[in-house]
């Protein structure tokens, strides 16, 4: 009696035992990590890590360079138009690839394969296909358009739209598999419905299924907000930061400032100014996830 | 013997063949060779892993320096010195004197040179030069003006990319150019404010403004080596670049001064600016490992190494006392020019690749020469902005 | 209700009545045909877009450089030649050692293999206890690992090495997979989780019930059961850390890098030449697993995130 | 007038035969039950009807014209689907009037359309609340609201109470029945669940294998089902449907039947033509007797006397089974009135029996 | 002996008090089921049996041995789930091994076993298929066959029969029935479905918010409900429960009904104890009076004449809905006696009539 009543505690505590090594882990490599980053800003370190305590200077420097601000307002520019147009691509290539169209299957891998390369390199294909003298522009204008002009990168007010054009072209297939995802599980009957009460297809998208595609939507949102905020090689390879910094995102002054510019401490508060805009998205969004599955 | 892991950045095709010169020289003593390549981003990748490596208390044998880096990790006690080398080598004398300040830390060796390139070239097209009648010029205001009847003509006058990095060559070259070597030591390596916001500088960017109106719009994203193509190929007339261009000309059996140019970039006083890649070696335990380390430092300061090393890599040896009769017409030059510059007060590092003010003060001039090439800043404003952000890295 | 089918239209003669019309998926009813064309218009202009960029690097792979230089990027390629791919896969150098991607390729293979494995399988273990042996604060330790899916990593790295350092793992292939295990179980363990949650519960109590312990659940029941997730787990890790560069660069080095490290090493030349055929032949090879595994698997992946991540 | 006319209507899914010429003709005000088992056809039927499947061949009119070729919308019908179908982001206001606010009916109208469905369903206090927070019963009702205010010339339901809990569906049953009867518009109405066929139908087609098998009253079919299947699917417990032979005496019809461990029983007084008769006299027949037609016998002459195996007590009937002519016997009986494991004596009501021929499983008439 | 013992046993999650101090007590060989609405309980009772969910307080007693901190698997308990519970990655027969392999019983026996179980359920065809490839019912004996296959010293089923469609459910029933029958096992058996209670059960506890309202045996439950809830939730159609007023004369008690647009009905002869009668005597009480209960009456004295407003022929019998003392009152009647929109005389049979308290509803002794 006894040594079952033990072993029913044993069987308690088992699930906690197994879980703790992955809890530990990630306690020391994300919270631990991201607390020494915390420390980290609030100290002069430059070359290496220094442990004196400066208070917020490293953040007002950050905040003193123009870099910072072109990179923050970028990152505002990209993400709103990278989450808008690789939700509405994404969702259009969707609803068509509903259509019960044929070669499904192979329309899909092609709009999901740039997820499955490193653009390390396919950066040097856009770069040429966006390049004026090269790419898209050369082919109009040799097709006899000759006014025609496609010269975004190689303009700092517009380099930073070619980032959002490389970066949909990589995620919005992602999207396209989730909303088709959602697409599939909805009620087909819903559709027969309305198609009775006499809405048109559009319509019936318009008013009916999109409204319902509402959580693959918020999937869609928090994993693309997470992609922008951590976009790093795409900025890299298509124009590394340029022309002059007109495509400089948070991810990738962080990087400079710490590798190429000694400044680890202004890296180390650029982390922490990130690392908080990323818990003003996240948490929310976990509590309301955590709380309604509690619920159902 | 003992095995050597050497960290570095050399991934082109010039590069490696240069850098298996110095393998073989100590494979030749003996010993093993670890090749530890990471390339890209001007060697931020490589800082990035080699930071990555000490903080883990793992160095590599020995490292390829650039810029300040050397003297920074002497500052934090981790790399060997070379002083027993040095002195029976006779490194100090066989040395510019000007390349001490990035080999050695409160009077000791930390890194051993095994070449020089200089960055202030101009490579031209002869033919396109001979065609338009155009002199080589001899002041910037020349240079334009022989762009612009260039142009006239349907060629494009300078061949280059946007990157940072490329218009700060360029930068660099206007800073020493316009206004002297002095100014550019003022400016580029003390940081005087008072030089920093002063009219010359202005000037400086004027004078930018104007090489940009030399470039055509397809620039963005183009490689140097790209450009120089141009320039072989006819399309552009000139591109200013570090010597590592000449492999370009060389590789299509072009000769100097007969298929194409290469002159310094023009001044009254012309500089040379140059930059060095250096080895350095970490602390290490293993005696096999500090053994090799010796053989490598040895190897990289043979001058017959040095000789066949630039000859491969298209610079020139970091001692001044190898021979120059195999090198070719434009290194010839530069064996000159380099005299003509260490008596002269012509020296100077570039501040391109780090040989001037450190990292976090280089980026500011970068990020302002960058930005107004590329955009619609006035010098004033770009001036201004540089003031600032010299001020804000303190 | 009389009067509104008093006021109905009279009955018109409805075309084509009596016909005996063709099966099909669904009713066609006026000018269907001209949707379906929008449709597939619309789906093969964007399919096309979508596979510019991999056409310029086919043909790109496979033009001499000499071409390419000659300004002849995008198009195609005059000189057909497979060179770049031969030279790419087995002569390339990186840095003096001239084998090519093999060795890399290999490298990859050792590394991603058994972390996949591992953040896969954890993971797994981790969304079985987070669902079906909840206890007190369990909800907090998912929150907990969900977050660190969103770490920025390049603000890690100098921490992670020394904590590497520490446990005696730096610089080594085992070290490199620690961290895209501890990284990737936050994804893992959120697949699974979300998965599990769709498993009526019912499940494990009946196991419970036949004597099964923890384990034996585990590994006879909910694991047989999760194939679809697996294969998204296994996906979305597989691609993360194929293409990984920032962890491979800074956690291993020389001949124990993966072939990202190697790949970036041809093609991200500073002062050197720039060979673009080769670039793009490493890059696709480089890719090909990746590229395979979408292909091969793609279908259980939309299935899959029905399953896994979408439940919203 | 027939308002639905469903004429040599055939269906195929590639080579599979969905419907095999089904013919059906209703008049207006009828309440026609399509009943079947899982895959006959019936939502299939239902929903060419309705427009949303195409048509293999054969015509479907509706008030006299032919609509194989209209769209759901031209069709004046409204249907409530078994899963309800709601819009889930609409309330349910926005629900009951989203057909009306794509044909452009003004404000107005809809919402006194819809105040009006509302009141007459009692869910006036659920209108702004989203389908999600309706029970099954409440979500029901939203659906026939929007059917409703359509106002259509035919209604069509598949199967919507299947998905209610008993007690719900033994309400909202009630609930369509009385709705019928207000409104009296035709409804077309799918299920599987006879019961609600029996209670609901004024005609019940009832269909299996893509054939309809008999279209007739609800109390036709359970009285006189055209053959076995039907006998066996209509009415819970089934009918009873035993082996025996026909003997025929002067005017006088019998039925002998085998029982275990006892000498056979004979079933006196079947009502049969005398056309039939001959034909079968001492022939094997099979006997259909449905559960409620036993009664426990006083020892009056013509019963049976079996053992009982089980006794179900429902609450107001007690199901006893037993064996008779080799099968399992179900008689609904009143409570207490039998026990498991006892030899008791059972009466059979023969006005109502039924003969089936053994080879065509057809009633013989 | 008591097989299994519920001794004030209580339940919370958090501050939710989902059982408040059941005690059930039932013999080896008892059936009992657990029956009531959703959300009442059953299903937690049931995994506290089973050891699946913890005790918050009480005890429970399997076979004399208090089992409140045994695992699952030493309780000598088997269960059947709702959703079976099947594991869909194993065939029929490794589901139905599963458990004697843990166990670690010898290959052959495991395969003994299999077979007899499987002979029993008559699956024997079905042993090598996946779940997925099986129909509802299949799939329900597949569950028992691993129940069966434990031998345990107590069945536990929840819900067993719901996913199933209105026939087979029927069917599985009398299977489950006769299991009983056979094996002799005692059984816990969770349902909302008051006719699975009534005709399985020996011993019924009906739940309503975690509270046992009333165990005893079916027929009890449904002659003398121990008030209006459980009156109401046993039976379908539901007792009719009437307000009314009380009268004694003398020995006679009778039961005064206001009738719509009628006289008063006054329903005589009413059971009800001397001291019951005095105390309740001219007060209002709810009188109980279930469907069958009605007649037509042939103008006898004592009957009540209604306005019948909905027939529902079910085929057996009858539903008639009319008002009566201000609510709709269900008669079950012989079809075809009736019909919707007459008046008709309606005789009440007073034996099983029950009264309720109106104030606590509870049954009037
Ligand atoms: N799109 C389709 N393609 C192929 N076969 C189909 C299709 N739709 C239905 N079927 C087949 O047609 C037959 C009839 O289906 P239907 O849905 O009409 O059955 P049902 O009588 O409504 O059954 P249930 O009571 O289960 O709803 C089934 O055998 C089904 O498998
Ligand atoms: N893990 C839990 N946490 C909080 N409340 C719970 C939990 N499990 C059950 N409940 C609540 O306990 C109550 C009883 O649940 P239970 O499952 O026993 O009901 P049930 O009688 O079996 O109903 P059903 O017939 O729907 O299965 C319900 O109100 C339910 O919401
Ligand atoms: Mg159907
Ligand atoms: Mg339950």
């Amino acid at each position: 009696m006894n040594a079952s009543r033990q072993s029913s505690r044993l069987a308690a505590w088992l699930p906690r035992l197994v879980v703790a090594p992955s809890l530990l882990i990630v306690l020391v490599t994300v919270y631990l990590f991201i607390a020494w980053t915390g420390v980290i800003s609030v100290t002069s370190s430059k070359f290496v890590p220094v442990y004196d305590f400066v208070g917020l200077e490293q953040f007002a420097r950050l905040w003193a360079t123009p870099r910072w601000h072109i990179a923050v307002e970028n990152l505002f520019i990209f993400s709103t138009l990278f989450l808008a147009i690789s939700i509405g691509l994404g969702l259009l290539m969707a609803i068509l690839l509903d259509q019960h169209v044929r070669a499904e299957g192979f329309l899909r891998a092609v709009y999901l394969y740039p997820m499955a390369l490193s653009f390390i390199v396919t950066g040097t294909a856009w770069k040429w296909v966006l390049n004026p003298g090269l790419g898209i522009q050369k082919v109009v204008n040799d097709l006899g358009w000759a006014t025609f002009r496609f010269d975004w990168i190689a303009d700092p007010q517009m380099a930073i739209y070619t980032v959002v054009i490389a970066g949909v072209w990589q995620s919005s297939g992602f999207a396209m598999a989730i909303f088709l995802a959602g697409l599939r599980g909805i009620d087909n009957s819903v559709i027969k419905a309305a198609q009775i009460e006499g809405a048109s297809l559009p319509l019936i998208y318009r008013q009916i299924i999109i409204p319902m595609l509402r959580p693959a939507m918020l999937s869609v949102v928090v994993l693309l907000s997470y992609i922008a905020i951590k976009s790093f090689d795409l900025v890299l390879a298509l124009t590394n930061g340029g022309p002059g910094a007109a495509t400089e995102l948070p991810s990738t002054f962080m990087f400079s400032a710490t590798f190429r510019r000694n400044q680890m401490g202004v890296g180390a508060a650029s982390a922490v100014m990130m690392l908080m805009t990323v818990a003003a998205i996240i948490v929310p969004y976990l509590y309301s996830e955590l709380r309604e599955r509690n619920n159902g | 013997q003992g095995a050597i892991e050497v960290m570095h950045h050399w991934v082109a095709e010039s590069e490696i063949e240069a850098l298996s010169v110095i393998r073989k020289g100590v494979e030749a003593k003996g010993f093993q060779w670890k090749d530890s390549a990471v390339g890209g981003m001007s060697g931020a990748n490589v800082q990035q892993a080699l930071r990555a490596r000490l903080t883990a208390g793992d160095p590599p044998g020995a490292m390829q320096f650039l810029g300040w880096e050397g003297v920074q990790w002497a500052e934090q006690n981790v790399v060997r010195d070379l002083n027993d080398q040095a002195k029976a080598g006779g490194w100090r004398n066989a040395l510019p004197p000007q390349l001490l300040p990035f080999l050695t830390a409160q009077e000791t060796f930390i890194a051993a040179p095994i070449n020089m390139h200089r960055q202030n070239w101009v490579w031209a097209n002869k033919k396109i030069f001979d065609d338009a009648g155009i002199p080589i010029p001899k002041s910037w205001p020349e240079l334009i003006q022989a762009g612009r009847k260039l142009k006239e003509r349907g060629v494009i006058p300078l061949a280059m990319g946007d990157e940072s990095w490329q218009v700060e060559v360029i930068f660099d070259a206007l800073l020493a150019d316009l206004n002297g070597p002095e100014f550019y030591r003022k400016t580029a390596i003390d940081l005087d404010p008072k030089a920093l916001g002063s009219r010359e500088m202005v000037k400086v960017f004027d004078m930018l403004r104007e090489v940009r109106g030399l470039v055509d719009a397809n620039f963005v994203g183009r490689d140097w080596a790209v450009a120089t193509g141009m320039v072989i190929n006819g399309q552009a007339a000139m591109q200013v670049m570090g010597d590592w261009a000449k492999g370009e000309f060389l590789a299509k059996g072009l000769k100097p001064n007969k298929d194409f140019y290469c002159f310094p970039t023009p001044a009254p006083v012309t500089s040379f600016q140059y930059l060095i890649d250096s080895f350095g070696m970490f602390k290490v335990k293993d005696p096999a490992v500090q053994k090799a380390q010796i053989a490598l430092a040895e190897t990289v300061m043979d001058p017959a190494i040095q000789k066949r090393f630039n000859l491969i890599k298209g610079s020139i040896p970091a001692r001044t006392d190898v021979p120059v009769d195999e090198f070719d017409d434009c290194a010839k030059l530069a064996f000159k020019d380099r005299a003509e510059a260490i008596a002269k007060g012509g020296m100077i590092g570039a501040m391109t690749h780090g040989f001037a003010s450190r990292p976090e003060f280089a980026a500011v001039f970068g990020d302002v020469a960058g930005q107004f090439f590329v955009g619609t800043m006035s010098s004033d404003e770009a001036v201004k902005m540089l003031v600032q952000g010299i001020e804000n890295a303190r | 209700m009389a009067e509104a089918i008093s006021t109905l239209p009279s009955p018109s003669p409805a075309p084509g009545s009596g016909r005996v019309t063709k099966t099909d998926e669904t009713p066609r009813y006026n000018r269907a045909w001209i949707g379906r064309l929008f449709i597939y218009a619309t789906l093969i202009a964007m399919a096309a877009a979508y596979l510019m960029p991999l056409w310029v690097m086919v043909t790109t792979s496979l033009k001499p450089l000499e071409e390419i230089y000659g300004g002849s990027f995008i198009g195609f390629p005059q000189n057909f030649t497979l060179d770049a791919w031969r030279v790419a896969w087995s002569q390339a150098c990186i840095g003096t050692e001239c084998t090519g991607l093999k060795p890399y390729f290999v490298n990859s293979l050792l590394i991603v293999i058994p972390a996949v494995v591992l953040s896969t399988g954890i993971g797994a273990i981790n969304g079985y206890i987070l669902t079906k042996w909840r206890f007190p604060g369990a909800n907090l330790v998912f929150g907990l690992l969900l977050f660190g899916c969103f770490l920025p990593y390049q603000a890690i790295l100098i921490p992670m090495a020394r904590t590497l350092s520490l446990i005696g793992l730096a610089g080594s292939i085992p070290g490199l997979i620690l961290v895209h295990v501890s990284y990737g179980i936050c994804f893992t363990t959120l697949f699974f989780r979300n998965y599990f949650v769709t498993l009526p519960d019912d499940l494990t109590k009946a196991a419970l019930v036949d004597g099964a312990g923890f384990f034996r659940i585990f590994w006879s029941i909910i694991l047989p059961t999760s194939i679809p997730i697996i294969v998204v787990s296994c996906i979305w890790q597989f691609t993360q850390i194929w293409n990984d560069f920032l962890f491979g660069v800074s956690f291993t080095s020389g001949a124990h890098s993966p072939i990202t490290v190697a790949l970036n090493n041809i093609v991200n030349v500073t002062t050197g030449r720039k060979q673009y055929n080769i670039d793009m032949a490493a890059a696709m090879i480089a890719g090909i697993p990746t590229l395979l595994v979408y292909i091969v698997a793609g279908r259980y992946f939309v299935r899959g995130l029905t399953a896994g991540a979408v439940k919203g | 007038m027939s308002t639905l006319e469903i004429d040599r209507v055939r269906k195929s899914y590639g080579s599979l035969e969905v419907l095999k010429e089904v013919s059906i003709s209703i008049d207006t005000g009828d309440f026609l039950v399509l009943l079947g088992p899982s895959g006959c056809g019936k939502s299939t039927l239902l929903n060419m009807i309705a427009g949303l499947e195409t048509i293999s061949g054969g015509e479907i009119r509706i008030a006299g014209r032919v609509v194989n070729d209209l769209s759901p919308k031209d069709r004046d019908i409204a249907m409530v689907f078994q899963s309800y179908a709601l819009y889930p982001t609409m309330t349910v206001s926005q629900n009951i009037q989203f057909g009306m606010k794509i044909r452009g009916v003004p404000k107005a109208e809809r919402a006194k359309a819809v105040q009006a469905a509302a009141d007459m369903l009692q869910i006036t206090h659920l209108l702004e609340r989203k389908p999600s927070q309706l029970s099954g019963g409440q979500r029901q009702r939203v659906a026939m609201g929007r059917a409703i205010v359509r106002q259509p010339r035919l209604f069509l339901f598949d199967e919507p109470l299947s998905n209610l809990d008993a007690k719900l569906r033994v309400d909202m049953r009630t609930e369509i029945k009385r709705l019928h009867a207000r409104l009296g518009t035709t409804i077309v109405y799918v299920t599987h669940d006879q019961i609600e066929a029996m209670t609901l139908a004024t005609r019940v087609a009832v269909m299996k294998g893509g054939v309809v098998q008999q279209l007739d009253e609800p109390q036709t079919v359970y009285d006189r089902p055209a053959n076995v299947y039907v006998a066996r699917f209509v009415g819970s417990p089934s009918m009873n449907v035993i082996p025996g032979t026909l003997r025929v005496e002067g005017d006088k019809v019998m039925a002998v039947i085998e029982v275990q461990n006892r000498p056979p029983a004979t079933i006196s007084g079947i009502g049969l033509s005398r056309d039939a008769a001959a034909r079968y006299a001492g022939r094997p027949v099979l006997v259909g007797i449905r559960p409620e037609l036993f009664s426990v016998a006083n020892g009056q002459p013509g019963t049976i006397t079996v053992d009982i195996d089980v006794v179900e007590p429902t609450g107001p009937d007690t199901l006893a089974v037993f064996q008779l002519g080799g099968v399992e016997v179900t008689a609904r009986l009143p409570p207490k009135q039998v026990e498991a494991g006892t030899a008791t004596m059972l009466a059979v009501d023969t006005s109502k029996l039924v003969l089936f021929d053994p080879a065509t499983e057809n009633l013989i008439k």
